[in-house]
């Protein structure tokens, strides 16, 4: 059976994807948030995955205003890059997971999530950086992805309860599939940033040290903390780490915590990034 | 659960995207979303009136969009990831765009976000900083 | 405050668009069935709502391949007609009613519905065969619609207790609703119909009898009708009914039966029709 | 919930439309999808076969198409709303497509619904015809 090995948690900023693209990550700017990253690539390495779901948010990039799904998962055998006004990324295309997603968007419909089915997506920096960071540049993906889109950038966005619910379905589902597959979930976005208004630029590390404490610890706790207070205290933006609960619900109540980065700045954000792994026999 | 569409108005310098939103800019902000390919980019670019002209965007829509004034565009009905199509289009970073709706300049900015970025001591709520 | 006054069941046939389109009610072969609306046609008259929240499912005429939401609803101010192959179907624009919708796709996702949120909708045989059932041919329609598209094509289709639970929940979020606003919610689609196979033509009139009474009576049990129970007795297209489920679940507990009508055939399909009103007091 | 796919299989002379056949039948629905404008209409009906062959369709899939033969663009991945369109456009009735999947003709089948349509009784499943 397939099963869940490791959940990753890390910021996914634009400016991230075009410091790599552009080959600026020696620059004195860049370096210390990319070194953050160094150990991770090791640990990828030797515990690559054969399927990582990753949790992302969609930046207007493929999903404009005509259609604006709460859950939508790409069930294709590949997405493409898309063009977010600078061109696409110069990174490969990532290969999709037809058989794992087919049953795991069947499965997370009859626990009554009431999913969107993606046939067809191209996938934006909220996918692709993560990848470039934990993969670095290969020529091609060393892992298949099932991206799972969740609306975080329109209020209402779903519940916190409901994102950690979702994760738990994801982990009884992957349990279900017959094939052996050794599968991540990636929750995506955040951590504090703020990119609009006279407010712009706001950062809060003391908030996101807790979440990150929270979400190790008791993700039971941190699943009623209402949006608004993610608004206020993360900025507007900080709303994201919603989607690192799904991965959180996606690794059973106890996690070890495999290593934790933290770097301010990234363009107009506060960098985080978690490797957890489930206790074993918890 | 009743909607709770007020409860955002109290943070200071933001603006959230609702779903009441999503109507009123609607069409503002699927001209950003034009922007995702290169002709329309170049089209748009070399006659910004006429691309514009082409969408049932308001008059005042249209012009927050001419002046790049992104701030006006947030109170028409706009999302900064939408309009990040536009300041792309003109070869601008989010920290170069994003800085235009601060009252700093992006030197200012930038150094502000080096050193550890906005605090929000201040900045939780309007009444608190008495402009509510 | 808003409050939903009636429900209405019917079956949502191409064919009966058709034959209203093209004049020919009056024909032997179409004159009972269409004689059976007369009554709900005058009924509406007296008890036109202001908005109609109509549950229905799209035919491959909107949505296609590329992206299969489970639950959808239009707030956008209006909804052209789709183009199924024959040329759109010459009835007026479907008028939306943006304040409710957002308020109610608003509320449905604070409840943990993962609604897909449509500021684009064209709408099809669906929705508009109930409505020219209901009100026959006038220029304008005379009632403001939220359509709201459930996914009945693929399976997995939402549960029958997913379903009977979102009637529920927009029953709440109506009610909760501050303007003063009469408000129907409508079932489409069913009975016993197959319209593919070497099966095809499957009717089954105990069937869709039995459902009618349990609908009425006792929607909790029929809630947990499997369904493939539907594809077996009530033919491979007949698992539309559930959607008849999100109205009754929209009514309360108990309801009094306005009106009922059965008639066999209109081209491959059972046609069954319902009017509810939820019982005072109930 | 574990999806259960093969739950549908004893069902005589049916096709369930799964999520594993929407991968299965991508190109194929795609295809009858185009037909809802009536320029692609004129254009496909004009020359069927070049029409077909842009879309990445196997070629079982469009001989399917160019015979339609409804049951095996089922059998393909087909979906009946969609092959709609395809109906649709060569002026048939979802009456007259349908019955051409049965072994009845359209006259026969008719007749059929007319008298109240197909009687379950035999029709649950296949072993209890024999078929399996
Ligand atoms: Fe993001
Ligand atoms: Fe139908």
């Amino acid at each position: 059976m397939a099963r869940i090995t490791a959940g990753i948690a890390t910021s996914h900023v634009p400016a991230v994807g075009a410091a790599i693209d552009m080959g600026r990550t020696e620059e004195d700017y860049w370096k210390p948030m990319f070194a953050g990253y160094e150990f991770s690539k090791t640990w990828m390495k030797d515990n690559n995955p054969d399927v990582a779901i990753i949790v992302y948010n969609d930046h207007a990039s493929y999903f404009g205003m005509d259609i604006i799904p709460t859950f939508a998962m790409g069930i294709a055998e590949s997405f493409a890059i898309c063009d977010e006004g600078y061109g696409p990324r110069p990174v490969p295309v990532v290969q999709g997971a037809p058989e794992l997603a087919t049953h795991l968007a069947a499965s997370l419909i009859l626990d009554d999530f009431d999913m969107t089915v993606l046939n067809v997506l191209e996938v934006d920096h909220g996918l692709t950086v993560p990848m470039s960071l934990m993969f670095g540049t290969p020529d091609k993906w060393p892992t298949k992805v099932i991206p799972l889109a969740v609306n975080v950038v329109m209020y209402p966005q779903p519940s916190g309860e409901r994102c950690l619910a979702l994760g738990k379905a994801i982990r009884d589902a992957v349990e279900q599939f017959d094939e052996d597959l050794n599968v991540q979930v990636w929750g995506t976005g955040g951590m504090s940033h703020q990119i609009q208004g006279a407010r712009a630029g706001l950062i809060n590390l003391p908030f996101d040290r807790k979440f990150m404490d929270d979400l190790v610890n008791q993700p039971e706790v941190l699943q009623y903390k209402p949006h608004l207070e993610y608004m206020i205290e993360a900025g507007s933006e900080g709303v994201e780490l919603i989607m690192w609960l799904v991965m959180r619900g996606a690794l059973g109540d106890h996690v070890d915590e495999v290593y934790r980065f933290n770097h301010v700045p990234a363009s107009n954000t506060s960098v985080g990034h978690l490797i957890l792994t489930p206790k074993e026999n918890a | 659960m009743k909607p709770n569409f007020e409860q955002f108005k109290d943070i200071p310098g933001t603006t959230i995207f609702t779903i009441e939103k999503t109507r009123q800019g609607y069409h503002l902000n699927e001209f950003c979303m034009s922007l995702r390919t290169a002709e329309n980019r170049v089209r748009f670019l070399a006659d910004q009136r006429t691309y514009l002209d082409e969408w049932a965007m308001t008059e005042e829509q249209k012009q927050a969009v001419l002046d790049r004034d992104f701030q006006k565009m947030l109170d028409n009905g706009g999302n900064v990831y939408f309009l990040a199509k536009l300041f792309a289009s003109d070869g601008l970073s989010y920290v170069q765009a994003v800085s235009t709706m601060t009252d700093m300049n992006v030197e200012e900015y930038t150094a502000m976000m080096v050193a550890g970025g906005r605090n929000i001591e201040g900045w939780r709520s309007k009444k608190e900083r008495g402009e509510a």
